[in-house]
């Protein structure tokens, strides 16, 4: 406590006395930019869904948003992050899902954020307006390769700082693998065109159909590297991981020699570039990922009779929403865990007839989160099929570059920390540099490297990260939003979905359950905080309190990126340096803040955003 | 009914037994100038044996009074007597009534009225506190100088004859006194009265008594002629004068002393007197008499407390008043006598 | 002229306003200065000035005995209606003395002179004429009349003439002048009277340090026993008869910088003697049977927090408001069981008036050793009673011998309430930086936190009682004595209190009759010595317990601690006990014995 | 906090423990509701003490019975519990002992006005150098909800099921008729103002009297809750004459909007200068008190 007290409660003297707060308070709203490492360690920290999220989405906002009723607020919220809203809100691997704290333990299940984004994304008013902050011309000139997802979040961001942006695409349409990869049960192509133009119409010139390479290529990349200021290289990950079953022999990939074998990649791709796929009656589909499921749900549609999906662990452990893997079960795929292929069979035509399997069990846990497989000695089977679709990965394809750069140990372009080559100018982002992911985090790896650019192009630094503190004069929920169960969202019918490929299966959310789904975010931005000087530590907020969220504490340790460490509690008075509520653990009920006697608790809205310096 | 008695000699604390006696039920408060309990006044002389304690001379214990439910007021004067309210008056102003009343005052010592200024040089021995002041200013073998020298002076003289003192009596016109006495038998008497080793100074008026001078004895009595005579104490035994003058204004008739008729009773009806204070009509003599001596008061007391208890009884003196001269050549006095 | 063994007792009643127990005090203060040993004893009224009867009673002797005798030798009367009932108080062969010439008529009866018993001896005197001789005015009426008495017996005038100086010294010098004179006249009319009494008065005892002996009440010597106990701080409320304790300490404390405040009530007195003992003081309160019963509550707290208080209890004729001025010994039971709860504290109950200087003193010394409250049970005859008490030359008393928390462990939590050996705990008071605590009425550990569990309670609750078994050892008080003969007697006499001093007169009295008998004191009423007490009664074939109160409080006391039954015999009358009545029960005792004997 | 005054957790704990304010707790947490104010005047006590500087063992906390009477055990001072409306006699006594203690009296309306109500007066006359924080919530917490003296008409106890009848004490006024030295209104919902006060009030060479207004968050649900007093508690006016005795009492008058703040405070020798001169008029000499010594 300070020496000098002052009175937070001004009450006016005689009757003149403004209306105050319903909690019998004034604040004042003011608002605080704040480039402290530790409250940009705090957001981190407390806003999972954010610090999960590859794009860096203000969630709490946006969500915030939808229960205003200000869906078109929500979306731009969105697009500051991630200029596909509509198209993540749909096929987003959302890893903020599984790290929300509404989802933690005790708290119930995570809230729907990719659903309330494609809410916004779709009960926004038609014709919304959108905002973009527009720099002047900068003079300087960008060449993004590859019009995918990170492509086309890069020359969005660019564009907007003022440089002149083209984009050299392979396909006739810019999207990559969202337009190529991905089955438009899935996507509707109609969203997916709207946002695509949306990220070029500041300028940005879309060069279609051209390939970048060294032999039968239209343009080298040297070319273009002497004619822009910059170039980015944002070809992503086009090509399948081959299965480890070489015909050693003829040192050929056996699945590329049998004809009814393919690798789901190249399925996909072959499909959405308009060509006509055949599957057979029984279709095995070997693969944990997006890719496997969606190949499975093409074959659904193309009319396989049975379709089995083959993993090395079990369904539980594939970086696969469980929501994914329901709808493809209802659509009548079987999955079947625990087994590697360790033989293609074949018949005598040289057509594979059926995979021989060796049985596994479940090892110990990996780095990456994942269960280890461990074959069974003799415990092989066959099993037979009239497709194969092989899906375990995809990789890069750097052999068009013919400027020098360094590579890797794995042949990957070697990038510096401002996502720079060894050759100057040239900037690689996307699944081109980190290997094949998310479209989340490809969107916001172009992001962040267009700032890199935008930096290298300037000379200096332009935007900073600061975080936004606002005073809040109300908590924003009510506790009995907590006990409001995750809202489902509709499916077609197993039936309907049959009869064409672009049928969407997910129906997205009405108004009311979005409400009812966006009221459930705890709002994790909402900082709740003590203001010790005017704490009694009369432990009435801990009495309300609905978890172990306000701790007498004693002492905190503060990590590296500033965030805190664990907080030491006590229970010895004479210890006793504060009663804190731990944000971590705070599901922003407002209980506190409602009950505290000397209204001592505040509660402010922490964002992250961007200002320019 | 309260009987009040005047006076706690042998008269009075007689007259109250014998109101006691025949009046059970009454109130008797005897009223008492002095500080002690009845005592024996003729025993006094006996203080130059060595009989030094006033207990000894009792002649009841205090538990007498408590017994008999007498009520004994002491040092208590009476200053006025009002006859017609029934009240006596106490010097401490507190006022007593009574229905009937015994005045027993007695006497006091009579001093010739020449003598009145040498009174202060003078010693008394009525009773035991003056007794006792005379006997300690007596040195051990010292000279009393006895004037007048009635019947009770001779009876202390006799004792300190006795007890080696020297006795020197002036003898006058009240030598002897109550015995009334010719002129011969008086100079036997007399003479008796050498015989019995004291010595006697005759025809000589004392003037007056001085505070002898230098380290003789202290007192130096003077006599008219302008000789004089020394000794350590000087006695007035000129006998008594009555104690009346509280009654001065009490409407009853008083000569010398109160006038009383054979059965006691004064002029009113509810006041008798008894003993040295009252002087009794005597059909016998034609005249009011004084009658002395212990059994002629104490029947003095019994008469007036059977009359006021109804009673009709008249006094008649039980002494002989005859001064005797005894076969050794002393003299014997009956008023000597006591029961 | 043979040594005569001085023993007179000489009353003084009047009405309130004649200056009755200025005469009384006068006396007994100059009979001390002669080097006579005196106890005195004043009644006076509730009654603020008026009509209210005053006696003061003073008992000279030749060496110091602790009780008013059977009758008195000497009474003086001041006013004859209050004196008239005290006249048959007088021996026989006594002497009453009395105004001989009032101003105004008396009705009949109402004169003293009319009520004395044939033995007594009167002695009217004519007070107010010799004082408006000698001073020119009435009022010295009373030391006209002391100066009679001085000068009847003789007494040593320049003692008279001293007292009197220091009696008015904080008056004018003429005040002294007019009452020395009007003494003396007094005195010269006295030595003229031939006395019939026989009331001997001797030479005092040849004693070597005569100044030594001081005259004072209980109070003044309960007083004393503060003072040089170190009395820090006094808190009081006016109550008779404890009210001179304060008066006398609030002229006395401030000269030795230590602060007595008149409180607002009993509970305050209490409360801030608490306060203070607690703050490390050395902390009294004194009061009577009204405020103690208010302090009650306090006191449990004072035994529960174990924080030291004296207090001093003047017993009162009660209950209720009861007869303020009369003497009582029926507090003992709130004494030692008042109050809710195990309350067990310790309770001291001087037999004289050196007892009280002495159970004074030792009382603060208890009080901290074992960090309790200490009652010093008076009653209102001890209290008012002066006698003369020498005082050893070296002041006995102990300060600060408390067990204080030692700097060993000092990294420890201070235990306050430590469970010991002996049930005492090293105690710490504000200021001492190692010794910080919070003391509490409610139960609690030995760290002072709120604790009831069961096993806590016992615990605290023995170490609260057992703790107090020390002070039956403790140095410098006699807590028990045993008087008279020893081994088998035919009548023990138990008794506490002011009652004691008439319990050996009675019992020194049965001895010269030829009775075996003995008598037994008791000072410490809590903890009670049991042991020496079932020792002395095992020699006593009847045992009686004289008190002034109804039931027999201390017989119960006593009976129920060692299982035997006494003979109650028990006074209220207001009045101290009286010495023959005493005397008469241990004869029919004795008596009884004998018979049964016989019939045996 | 406000935006403006950013509070890292870190440096706020490095400043409370750094202050030493922490020093005059004891070790057991409070057992009050949460909620209470006594809370309130647990941290303002703490503050004060830390601010002024007063050494723990010199301070003495005296609580009587009610729910102050926890207060003692969670301040690392020495303290006495004592009885049920007996605190300032107690208090008095320990001061009297000892002048150099800083003596800090805690109670509430019922310890205070009701059981304790005789004492009031003579420690303000007397102007014992002593602090008396006293607690009106209106109501008796520790019993579980009962009527108190400074409880309003119409109040609803367990005790009054039919509404309070009796008008409550303006124990402001009654102080400030007593002659207290120093009185003066805190409002347990505004700890910084409190706290200055309790310091001013501890201070302050006299007897100090502060009035603290609480709610009873446990058994007063309706009348005098936070919310209510949030916009019932007033300042005291800015001209206001805190020397002026009649002022005070005017301001004190005005219950239905109490005003906190400073009413009066005069200068005139305490207790303890009192008992000091009549020392010397004794012909003594003050002594050294007793105490640790």
């Amino acid at each position: 406590m300070s020496s000098q007290k002052i009175s937070k409660i001004h009450v006016d003297e005689g009757e003149d006395f403004s209306t105050p707060n319903v909690f019998g308070r004034r604040v004042e709203t003011t608002v605080r930019y704040s480039t402290d490492p530790r409250e940009i360690g705090w957001v981190r920290e407390n806003v999972p869904c954010q610090t999960a999220c590859p794009a860096d989405t203000n969630i709490p906002a946006y969500i915030r948003m939808i229960v205003e009723n200000r869906y078109g607020r929500s979306y731009e919220l969105n697009r500051i992050a991630n200029v596909l809203p509509g198209v993540l809100g749909r096929i987003c691997s959302r890893p903020c899902e599984p790290v929300c704290r509404h989802g933690w333990p005790g708290n119930g299940e995570p809230v729907n954020i990719c659903h309330l984004k494609r809410a916004a994304a779709d009960l926004k008013t038609e014709g919304h307006r959108i905002s973009e902050d527009l720099y002047s011309p900068s003079g300087k000139t960008v060449a993004i390769i590859g019009g995918g997802p990170a492509g086309l979040a890069g020359a969005h961001d660019l564009s907007l700082l003022g440089h002149a942006v083209t984009i050299y695409e392979r396909e006739t349409r810019a999207g990559g693998m969202l337009r190529y990869g991905i089955p438009e049960f899935r996507l509707p192509r109609d969203i997916l065109d709207v946002e695509v133009h949306n990220t070029t119409r500041m300028g940005v010139t879309l060069k279609t159909g051209v390939t970048v390479g060294n032999n039968d290529s239209d343009i080298k990349l040297s070319e273009i590297c002497e004619q822009f200021d910059s170039v980015l290289l944002t070809t992503g990950c086009m090509a399948a991981i081959a299965l480890p079953l070489r015909d050693l022999e003829h040192d050929r990939d056996i699945v590329l020699d049998l004809p009814n074998a393919e690798y789901g990649l190249d399925f996909l791709l072959a499909l959405h570039r308009g060509e006509t796929k055949t599957v057979g009656k029984r279709v095995a589909v070997i693969g944990a990922g997006f890719t496997a499921l969606d190949c499975a749900r093409v074959a659904k549609r193309l009319g396989a009779e049975d379709v089995t999906i083959h993993l090395r662990t079990t369904e539980k452990y594939i970086p696969v929403m469980e929501e994914e893997i329901l709808e493809a079960k209802r659509e009548g795929v079987s999955i079947r865990g625990l087994r590697t292929p360790v033989e293609l069979i074949t018949d005598e035509h040289g057509n594979g007839t059926g995979v021989r399997f060796v049985q596994n069990r479940l090892g110990a846990w990996r780095a990456n989160g994942r269960r280890e497989a461990i074959p069974i000695e003799g415990s092989e089977f066959i099993e037979p099929f009239d497709t194969i679709l092989v899906a375990i990965g995809q990789k890069t394809v750097n052999d068009y570059i013919d400027v020098a750069v360094e590579l890797d140990r794995w042949g990957n372009v070697k990038i510096d920390d401002n996502g720079m080559t060894s050759a100057k100018g040239l900037f690689a982002a996307g699944d081109f540099v980190s290997g094949a992911s998310t479209v989340i985090q490809a969107v916001g790896l172009g992001r962040d490297i267009s700032l890199r650019v935008d930096e290298w192009l300037m000379g200096r630094q332009r935007r900073r990260k600061v975080v936004r503190i606002e005073a809040v004069d109300e908590p924003l929920r009510e506790r009995r939003f907590d006990f409001i169960p995750r809202q489902h969202m509709a499916t077609a019918s197993v039936s309907d979905r049959f009869d064409d490929m672009t049928t969407e299966v997910e129906m997205g959310f009405d108004k009311d359950t979005a409400l009812e789904e966006a009221k459930r975010c705890y709002l994790c931005y909402l900082n709740y905080e003590i203001d010790i000087d005017n704490c009694i530590y009369c432990r009435a907020c801990i009495d309300v309190a609905p978890r172990d969220c306000i701790k007498l504490v004693k002492d905190v340790a503060i990590q590296p990126d500033g965030t805190y460490g664990s907080l030491e509690e006590t229970k010895v008075w004479d210890q006793v340096g504060a009663i804190w509520i731990d944000n971590r653990e705070c599901i922003r009920c407002g209980a506190c803040y409602q009950v505290c006697p000397t209204h001592c608790i505040s509660i402010s809205r922490k964002e992250i955003m961007y200002q320019d310096i | 009914m309260h009987h009040v008695i005047i006076g706690n000699g042998v008269a009075g604390s007689h007259a109250a037994s014998v109101l006691r006696e025949r009046d059970p039920g009454s109130q008797i408060t005897i009223i008492s100038a002095g500080a002690l309990l009845f005592y024996n006044r003729y025993d006094l002389p006996d203080l130059f044996r060595g009989r030094c304690d006033w207990v000894d001379y009792l002649v009841y214990p205090p538990a007498f009074y408590e017994e008999n439910k007498i009520k004994l007021r002491r040092k208590s004067l009476v200053t006025e007597v009002d006859t017609n309210k029934r009240t006596l008056t106490l010097a401490h102003r507190e006022v007593v009534t009574y229905d009937q009343l015994l005045v027993a005052t007695g006497g006091v010592a009579y001093v010739p009225e020449r003598l009145l200024d040498s009174i202060p040089l003078m010693h008394g021995f009525n009773n035991f506190r003056v007794a006792m002041a005379m006997r300690e200013a007596l040195p051990d073998g010292g000279v009393v100088i006895m004037l007048g020298g009635d019947a009770l002076g001779l009876d202390l003289a006799r004792t300190l004859i006795e007890t080696n003192y020297k006795v020197v009596v002036v003898a006058g016109d009240r030598t002897f006194w109550p015995h009334e006495l010719t002129q011969e038998t008086r100079s036997s008497y007399l003479q008796a009265l050498e015989k019995m080793h004291l010595d006697v100074v005759d025809g000589k008026q004392v003037d007056r008594v001085e505070q002898s001078n230098g380290t003789g004895p202290a007192r130096r009595v003077v006599f008219d002629d302008g000789s004089d005579l020394t000794g350590d104490v000087v006695l007035p035994f000129y006998g008594l004068a009555p104690s009346v003058d509280f009654m001065s204004h009490a409407g009853i008739d008083i000569e010398r002393g109160v006038l009383v008729n054979p059965q006691l009773q004064t002029t009113r009806d509810d006041i008798w007197a008894a003993g040295d204070v009252c002087q009794i009509w005597s059909p016998e003599h034609n005249t009011y008499r004084f009658y002395y001596g212990w059994k002629n008061v104490k029947t003095m007391g019994d008469v007036a407390a059977r009359n006021m208890t109804g009673d009709d009884v008249t006094f008649t003196t039980a002494v002989d008043e005859i001064l005797q001269l005894k076969p050794d050549g002393t003299i014997y006095s009956p008023f000597w006598e006591y029961d | 002229m043979t040594s005569i063994h001085t023993d007179v007792q000489i009353g003084i009643c009047g009405s309130a306003g004649d200056g009755t127990i200025a005469v009384g005090d006068i006396l007994k203060r100059a009979m001390a200065r002669a080097g006579y040993r005196v106890i005195a004893f004043d009644e006076y009224p509730a009654e603020i000035r008026g009509f209210g009867k005053c006696v003061a009673r003073t008992r000279i002797t030749t060496e110091q005995v602790y009780s008013m005798k059977p009758k008195t030798d000497v009474l003086v009367s001041l006013n004859d209606a209050h004196a008239i009932p005290h006249a048959e108080e007088v021996r026989d062969f006594g002497a009453v003395i009395y105004d001989s010439a009032p101003i105004t008529m008396i009705d009949e009866g109402w004169h003293i002179s009319g009520h004395l018993n044939p033995g007594q001896l009167p002695y009217g005197l004519p007070m107010r004429e010799i004082s408006e001789q000698a001073t020119g005015s009435s009022r010295s009426r009373n030391i006209v009349a002391l100066g009679f008495v001085a000068g009847l017996y003789q007494l040593p005038r320049q003692a008279f003439i001293d007292a009197i100086a220091a009696k008015f010294q904080t008056k004018a010098a003429e005040v002294t002048q007019s009452n020395v004179a009007a003494f003396n006249a007094g005195y010269d009319n006295g030595a003229e009277i031939y006395r019939f009494d026989k009331v001997e008065v001797g030479p005092p005892a040849r004693r070597t340090r005569v100044h030594d002996s001081t005259m004072m009440t209980g109070n003044a010597a309960v007083v004393r026993g503060c003072l040089d106990a170190g009395i820090e701080t006094f808190f009081g409320y006016p109550i008779t008869p404890a009210t001179s304790i304060m008066e006398r300490l609030a002229v006395e404390m401030p000269k030795h910088g230590a602060r007595l405040l008149q409180t607002e009530d009993e509970i305050s007195a209490i409360s801030a003697t608490v306060g203070a003992g607690f703050a490390g003081a050395r902390a009294a309160t004194a009061t009577s049977g009204p405020g103690f019963a208010l302090m009650s509550e306090m006191m449990g707290l004072g035994v529960m927090a174990e924080v030291p208080a004296v207090v001093f209890v003047s017993q009162r004729g009660g209950p209720s408001t009861g007869m303020p001025t009369k003497t009582e010994q029926a507090d003992l039971n709130i004494a030692v069981f008042g109050g809710h709860g195990d309350a067990k504290r310790i309770v001291l109950a001087p037999t004289n008036v050196e007892g009280c200087w002495r159970c004074a003193g030792r009382a603060f010394e208890m009080a901290e050793a074992y960090q309790t409250p200490v009652v010093v049970l008076l009653d209102l005859y001890l209290s008012n009673r002066y006698e003369t008490v020498v005082f050893p030359n070296k002041n006995p008393f102990v300060r600060d011998a408390w067990k204080r928390p030692t700097q060993d462990n000092a990294n420890e939590p201070y235990r306050r309430f430590e469970l010991t050996a002996d049930g005492i705990s090293p105690r710490a008071v504000p200021g001492d930086p190692h010794g910080i605590h919070t003391a509490t009425g409610l139960e609690h550990n030995e760290f002072g936190r709120p604790n009831d569990l069961s096993a806590m309670h016992f615990q605290m609750t023995e170490k609260r009682h057992e703790k107090l078994n020390a002070a039956l050892k403790h140095p410098g008080i006699t807590i028990y004595k045993r008087f008279g003969d020893t081994g088998e007697v035919d009548v023990g006499l138990l008794a506490w209190g002011s009652t004691f001093g008439e319990t050996l007169e009675a019992m020194l009295l049965a001895r010269a009759e030829g009775i075996r008998c003995a008598a037994m004191k008791v000072v410490m009423l809590s903890p009670l010595p049991v042991k020496p007490i079932k020792r002395f009664l095992k020699d006593c074939k009847e045992v009686i317990v004289p008190e002034l109160n109804y039931e027999g409080q201390f017989a119960n006391l006593v009976s129920g601690a060692v299982g035997r039954d006494v003979i109650r015999f028990n006074r209220v009358t207001g009045k101290p006990m009286a010495v023959n009545e005493i005397l008469d029960t241990i004869r029919s005792a004795a008596g009884k014995r004998k018979l049964r004997k016989s019939a045996a | 906090m406000s935006p403006e005054h950013p509070i890292y957790l870190e440096d706020k704990l490095e400043e409370i423990r750094g202050s030493g304010r922490l020093g005059y707790r004891s070790k057991s947490l409070p057992t009050w509701c949460p909620g209470c104010g006594y809370y309130s005047m647990t941290e303002g006590v703490t503050w004060a003490l830390n601010e002024i500087g007063l050494r723990n063992e010199d301070v003495v906390i005296v609580s009587g019975i009610g729910c102050a009477s926890r207060f003692p055990f969670f301040m690392e001072t020495y303290g006495f519990h004592t009885l049920h409306g007996r605190t300032l006699p107690v208090a008095t006594g320990i001061k009297v002992a000892n002048d150099k203690l800083t003596v800090v009296v805690v109670g509430g309306d019922g310890d205070g006005f009701a059981i304790g109500g005789g004492h009031i007066p003579h420690v303000a006359r007397r102007n014992v150098d002593i602090t008396y924080l006293l607690f009106d919530n209106g109501i008796y917490g520790l019993t579980k909800g009962q009527v108190s003296p400074t409880s309003a008409i119409g109040f609803t106890t367990s005790t009054s099921p039919f509404e309070n009848h009796d008008q409550p004490l303006n124990p402001l006024m009654m102080l400030l008729s007593y002659g207290a030295s120093w009185v003066g209104q805190a409002y347990a919902g505004q700890p910084g103002h409190l706290a200055e006060m309790i310091r001013a009030a501890i201070k302050h060479r006299g007897f100090s009297y502060l009035h603290i207004l609480s709610p009873c968050v446990t058994f007063d649900k309706t009348d005098r809750t936070y919310r209510n007093l949030d916009f019932s508690v007033r300042n005291l006016p800015e001209d206001h004459d805190h020397s002026n005795r009649l002022a005070a009492i005017r301001e004190a008058t005005k219950v239905d909007r109490p005003a906190v703040g400073l009413y009066y405070v005069e200068n005139r020798p305490t207790l303890s200068d009192t008992l000091d001169e009549v020392m010397i008029r004794a012909g003594g000499k003050p002594a050294e008190q007793a105490g640790a010594g």
